[in-house]
C-alpha cells in the first residue's frame, strides 16, 4: 500500500496540484482535502501548499487557521503526524503556532522569484530524511512575506536543538533572521519551508530535482514504519 | 519632537478586498454582529517641532496615502 | 430625480439629454432615437453610450480589421486549426489530441497610467476572465509593457506600480508568467502601454460560447458586487484623451481582487466540467450592459432582468450606474431551470455569490427582425426595452480620414550609413557598454524577479527565453509556445513593414523553440483615429499584419484595439503588439536559448 | 450600531521595511524633521450593540493581530 498524503486545497491555494504531482512522483498516493472538510480521510501525512489562502490580505495565513480542516490538522500534528507546510502552509503552521515565530513582508518589499540554493540542516524529520546532513540544494522560492522573524528566545532554541531545517545560501532573499528557510516543530514531525521543492521535482520544468527529497522522505519513512 | 499618527483608509466608494475578507472570516468564527470592516493603514511619526501641520499634510498626501484611491487623517 | 421610464421616455420627446457628456456623437444619438422611435431612457442611454464606444464597438477600426478574416489564410479542409475564430472572447485553436488552446491579449493602458497597480492587476484580471469563459482553465500570462524615458520622474511611479500590479495579480491567480517584454521611449511617457495576454487550455469539447439560448433558462450574475467602480470608465477611460475628460467624467478608479478572481475561476472550471451552463460571458468593461445585450444578441435576442436583484456593493447605485459599472471579478451564465440548484450548489461551495436576475425569452419574428427585445425593470418599472443586436452589433462605424503624415517622407530620409562608427577598440567597447547599459537592452530580472514562474508546475520555457513554452498535457508532453513583440520605433518608420517586423519576430521566437507556430493574437496601440495621419499608421500596420499572416499561414485570432494613447496632440509610437501561438508535441524536445555542449558548432541563418 | 476602530503594530522590537523605506523616501524627497515611522494596520469595524469589549478584544487578539509580532489598540 503506498503512503496516502493528504494536500490541502483552501480557496486561493495555488500550489496544491504541484504538491500532489510531487507527492505521485515520489511513489506515494496524494489524497485532497478539502479546507472546509474536517475530516483528513486517514492520510499518513498531510502537505499545506503554497497560495494565498483566503486572499491572504490580512496576514497570510491568518485566515486560514480557523478553517475545519486545520483544527484537525492541528491536533493531528501534536500527535506527530507528519505535516509539511510549504510557503503559505509555512505561514498557516505558525499562525497555527504549531510552529514558533512568524513571517513578515520582505525586507526588499517586493515579491521575489528565484531558484534559491539551501543547505539541509536537519536530516531527522519525516521529510526530510532522505537528504544528507548539510546537503545544499536548489528549489525555487517565490514569496512577498518570506521574511522569518521570532524572538532572541525562541531563535536560540531554534539553533541549539537543531530545529532549523533548511537555511539560505549565497545571499538572504528577503530578510529571514539568521537566514532562516525552513524550521520544524520540538519533536521534528511539523516542519515548515518558505522555498518551494515541490516545483523542483522534474527536471523540465523546475531548476532540477532537489525537491524531490522532501516527498521521498515522508515515502519511505512511512513505509518502513 | 512628538509623534503624529496617520490613518489611511481607502475612499468609501473603492472595494476593500481585504475588509470583506475579515468579515467573512468572521462568519466562519461563528462571531456575530460585526456588519462591515474597512482595512486601511497606520502610520506613526516621530516628527521635530519643525515640521508643520501643512508639511506633515504633504508627507501624507504625497507619501503615506495614494490619493486616488485613499483618504487620510492625521492626529497630533 | 423621477425614475425615467420606458413610458416617460416615449411621453417626454423633446427632454434634453447628456449624450454628448456620455460620449456619443449626435448622429449616434438620433440613431439611437430612430432604432427605439422615441427617446432612450437614461438606462437606455447608458447601455448605448457604452456599448456604442470606441473601445467596444471599434467603431473607427472594424472596417479595417476585417482584412484578418478576409486574407485569412487557407486550411485544411479535414483538419482546421482555428475552432473558434474572432468575434468571440477569444479564439479558440485546436493542438491535436483533443486539446485547444484559446488566447488573447488586451490593453489596459489609460487605467495604469492613472492608477499604476491597480490599472495593470485589473488589466490582468480583465484577459484572465475572457479566457475563462471560452470554458479552459487559464495556463500562463504575458506582458507587454511600454514606459516613457527610464530617467524621467513619472517612470518611477509608473513602472514599479505596474509591475507590482501584473505580479500580485497574476502570483494571486497562481498563473505563470512565462513572457513579455518592456521598452522605453519617450513617447510613451503619460501613456504607458500595458498589455496583457493569457492562455488557456481545454478539452477541445469543452468549449463554451456567449449566447443566451434556450426560453425560460436563467440569466445568472455571480462572483463579485456590483459597486461603483469605473462608472463611465468604458467611454471615457478606455475611449476619451484625459485632457478633456469633464470633472463628471472623471474615472473612478477599480480595485482588483485576485483572491476573488482565483475562486471565481475553480468554480467555473467546476461548473463547466458538470456541464451546468448554456453560455456565459464575463463581465469586463461596459460591465453588466455588455454582458446582458452581447448574451442575448447572440441568442434568441430576448431577456428579461430585474436590476432590482442585482447584488449591490454601494445601495445607492441607480440603474444606469448599475448598468455601467465596471466592478471586477463578475461573471453572468444562462443556466436551464433543471440545472439551476447544482450551478447554485457549487457557487455556494466557493463561496462565490450567485443571483439570478432574469430569463431568456422568446421573441416573435417581428421583435426578431428589429434586433430581439432586451427588457429591464427597476423597482416594478420597465427602464430599458430596446433590441440587443442594435447595441452589441450594430453599432456605428467609421470610415475616418487617412493621410500619410507628412513628415514621413523626412523621417525615412536619414540614412543610418553617414552616422558615425567605432573606429578603435576603445570606441567599440564603449559602444557595446553603452548597448549594454541602455534600458531597452538591460536585463530585465528587476521586472521578471517579482512574477512567479513556477506555479501549477508546468513552465518549460520562461524568461529569459525568446519565448514562454507551457506543457499542456503531462503525459504526452504536448505543449504550446508563446511570444509577444512590438517595435515602435520601426513602425513608425513604415507601419506596414513595422507590423510585420512584430509578428516575423514573434513566430521567430516561437519557432527557435521548436514549436510549429499557429496562430496569432495582436493589440493595436495608437494614438486618436480622429488624426488622418494616426489613422493611416493603423490602417497600414492592420494591413502588414494581414498579409503578413497570410504569407506564414497564421491566423489572427482575437485581439484588441486601444486608441487615443496621445497626450495633447502628440501620439505615441504607433504600437502594434502581436502574439505568437505554436504547437510543440512533446515539450521534452524545446531548444532552449543557451549553448548545451562543447565543442558545438555556431551557424548563421539567413540573410 | 456603533464604529470601532482597531489599530495593530509591530512591536518596538521587531523590524519594519515599510517604516525605514518611507523615512528613506522622506529624506531623498527633501523632508527632514521627521525620525521614525512606522507602519501598522487601522481597522474600522461596524459592530452591533451585541458586541462587547471582551469579543472585540478576541477579535482583535486571534484575527486582527498576530500576538506574536503585533500589538493593538482598541477604540470605541
Ligand atoms: N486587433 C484585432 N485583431 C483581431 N481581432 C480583434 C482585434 N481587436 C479586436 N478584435 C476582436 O474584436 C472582438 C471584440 O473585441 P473584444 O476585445 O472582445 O471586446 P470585449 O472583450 O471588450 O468585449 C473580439 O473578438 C476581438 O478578438
Amino acid at each position: 500500500m503506498p503512503v496516502r498524503v493528504g494536500v490541502v486545497s483552501f480557496p486561493g491555494s495555488l500550489d496544491d496540484r504541484d504538491a500532489a504531482r510531487a507527492v505521485r512522483i515520489a511513489g506515494a498516493e496524494s489524497v485532497s482535502l478539502w479546507h472546509a472538510d474536517p475530516s483528513l480521510h486517514d492520510v499518513d501525512a498531510v502537505i499545506l501548499p503554497g497560495g494565498f489562502s483566503y486572499g491572504d490580505y490580512l496576514r497570510c495565513g491568518a485566515i486560514a487557521r480557523f478553517s475545519p480542516v486545520m483544527q484537525t490538522v492541528v491536533a493531528a500534528a501534536r500527535d506527530g503526524l507528519p505535516v509539511l507546510g510549504i510557503c503559505n502552509g509555512f505561514q498557516v503552521l505558525c499562525e497555527s503556532h504549531l510552529l514558533p515565530g512568524a513571517l513578515i513582508r520582505n525586507d526588499h518589499r517586493k515579491f521575489v522569484c528565484k531558484e534559491q540554493p539551501l543547505r539541509i540542516e536537519n536530516v531527522s524529520t519525516p521529510w526530510t530524511s532522505s537528504y544528507r546532513m548539510r546537503q545544499d540544494i536548489v528549489v525555487p522560492l517565490k514569496n512577498g512575506e518570506g521574511g522569518y522573524i521570532a524572538d532572541e528566545r525562541t531563535l536560540a532554541e531554534l539553533e541549539a536543538n537543531g530545529r532549523v531545517v533548511a537555511r539560505y545560501l549565497g545571499g538572504n532573499p528577503n530578510g529571514s533572521y539568521h537566514d532562516i528557510a525552513g524550521i520544524c516543530n520540538e519533536r521534528g514531525n511539523v516542519v515548515g519551508l518558505m522555498p518551494h521543492p515541490e516545483h523542483a521535482v522534474e527536471a523540465l520544468t523546475g531548476p532540477g530535482t532537489d525537491g524531490l527529497g522532501f516527498f521521498l522522505g515522508v515515502a519511505g519513512v512511512q513505509e518502513a514504519a | 519632537m512628538a509623534r503624529v499618527v496617520v490613518d489611511v483608509v481607502l475612499k468609501p466608494e473603492i472595494l476593500d478586498p481585504q475588509g470583506q475578507a475579515i468579515v467573512g472570516a468572521l462568519g466562519r468564527l461563528g462571531v456575530h454582529g460585526v456588519s462591515d470592516v474597512r482595512q486601511g493603514k497606520h502610520f506613526e511619526l516621530e516628527v521635530g517641532d519643525e515640521v508643520d501641520d501643512e508639511a506633515l499634510a504633504r508627507i501624507a498626501d504625497t507619501l503615506l496615502a495614494n490619493p486616488v484611491i485613499e483618504n487620510f487623517t492625521i492626529r497630533r | 430625480m423621477a425614475l425615467d421610464t420606458v413610458e416617460l421616455a416615449a411621453n417626454t420627446a423633446d427632454q434634453p439629454q447628456p449624450y454628448a457628456e456620455l460620449g456619443l456623437a449626435e448622429g449616434e444619438y438620433r440613431r439611437i432615437r430612430e432604432i427605439l422611435g422615441r427617446r432612450p431612457t437614461s438606462a437606455e442611454l447608458a447601455i448605448y453610450s457604452v456599448m456604442w464606444s470606441e473601445h467596444c464597438s471599434y467603431k473607427s477600426s472594424r472596417v479595417h480589421l476585417r482584412q484578418f478574416a478576409e486574407k485569412k489564410p487557407p486550411e485544411a479542409a479535414d483538419k482546421p486549426v482555428l475552432l473558434v475564430g474572432m468575434g468571440e472572447n477569444a479564439g479558440v485553436v485546436d493542438i491535436g489530441d483533443g486539446w485547444a488552446v484559446t488566447f488573447k491579449i488586451e490593453s489596459h493602458n489609460h487605467p495604469s497610467y492613472v492608477e499604476p497597480y491597480q490599472g495593470a492587476a485589473t488589466g490582468v484580471g480583465g484577459i484572465v476572465r475572457d479566457i475563462l469563459t471560452m470554458g479552459a482553465r487559464p495556463i500562463a500570462v504575458l506582458d507587454s509593457l511600454r514606459f516613457g524615458r527610464l530617467d524621467a520622474p513619472d517612470t518611477h511611479r509608473v513602472l514599479p506600480g505596474v509591475v507590482a500590479g501584473v505580479g500580485g495579480y497574476g502570483n494571486c491567480l497562481g498563473l505563470p508568467n512565462i513572457g513579455g517584454e518592456v521598452y522605453f521611449d519617450a513617447s510613451y511617457a503619460g501613456n504607458p502601454l500595458v498589455n496583457a495576454l493569457c492562455v488557456g487550455a481545454m478539452r477541445a469539447d469543452g468549449i463554451k460560447l456567449a449566447k443566451a439560448d434556450g426560453p425560460g433558462n436563467k440569466v445568472v450574475l455571480f462572483g463579485a458586487r456590483t459597486g461603483g467602480d469605473g462608472i463611465g470608465g468604458a467611454s471615457v477611460l478606455a475611449s476619451a484623451t484625459f485632457d478633456d475628460a469633464k470633472p463628471s467624467k472623471r474615472p473612478s478608479v477599480q480595485v482588483g481582487d485576485p483572491f476573488a478572481e482565483k475562486v471565481l475561476i475553480e468554480c467555473c472550471l467546476e461548473i463547466f466540467a458538470a456541464d451546468l451552463v448554456v453560455g456565459i460571458q464575463d463581465l469586463g468593461a461596459a460591465g453588466l450592459s455588455c454582458a446582458t445585450t452581447e448574451l442575448a444578441a447572440a441568442g434568441t435576442g430576448g431577456m428579461d432582468v430585474d436590476l432590482d436583484l442585482a447584488p449591490l456593493r454601494d445601495p445607492t447605485l441607480g440603474p444606469e450606474e448599475i448598468l455601467m459599472s465596471e466592478s471586477q471579478e463578475r461573471m453572468m451564465a444562462v443556466v436551464t431551470p433543471q440545472r439551476l440548484d447544482a450551478f447554485l450548489a457549487v457557487c455556494a461551495k466557493w463561496e462565490v455569490l450567485a443571483t439570478v436576475i432574469g430569463t431568456v425569452t422568446e421573441v416573435s419574428a417581428e421583435e426578431a427582425a428589429r434586433g430581439g427585445r432586451l427588457r429591464m425593470r427597476w423597482h416594478g418599472e420597465t427602464i430599458v426595452d430596446l433590441p440587443p443586436r442594435t447595441a452589441a452589433h450594430e453599432g456605428p462605424q467609421y470610415n475616418r480620414p487617412i493621410e500619410r503624415p507628412l513628415d514621413q517622407e523626412a523621417i525615412n530620409a536619414h540614412d543610418g550609413h553617414n552616422l558615425p562608427r567605432p573606429r578603435s577598440a576603445a570606441q567599440l567597447r564603449a559602444t557595446v557598454l553603452r548597448l549594454a547599459a541602455s534600458p531597452n537592452l538591460a536585463d530585465k530580472s528587476w521586472i521578471t524577479d517579482q512574477y512567479d514562474r513556477f506555479v501549477m508546475g508546468n513552465t518549460v520555457l520562461a524568461q529569459p527565453e525568446d519565448a514562454g513554452m507551457i506543457r499542456v498535457d503531462e503525459v504526452s508532453g504536448r505543449g504550446v509556445a508563446v511570444s509577444t513583440d512590438g517595435n515602435g520605433r520601426y513602425t513608425r518608420l513604415d507601419p506596414y513593414a513595422g507590423a510585420q517586423l512584430a509578428l516575423a519576430e514573434a513566430y521567430r521566437n516561437v519557432a527557435t523553440t521548436g514549436a510549429r507556430p499557429l496562430a496569432v493574437t495582436n493589440c493595436l496601440n495608437f494614438g486618436s483615429p480622429e488624426d488622418p495621419a494616426v489613422m493611416w499608421q493603423f490602417t497600414e500596420a492592420v494591413r502588414g499584419l494581414a498579409d503578413g499572416c497570410r504569407v506564414l499561414g497564421t491566423p489572427v485570432t482575437g485581439g484588441n484595439v486601444s486608441f487615443y494613447n496621445q497626450t495633447g496632440n502628440t501620439a505615441i509610437l504607433p504600437t502594434p503588439v502581436i502574439g505568437v501561438l505554436g504547437v510543440i508535441d512533446d515539450v521534452a524536445r524545446r531548444t532552449p536559448q543557451a549553448f548545451r555542449s562543447d565543442g558545438a558548432l555556431i551557424y548563421l541563418l539567413g540573410r
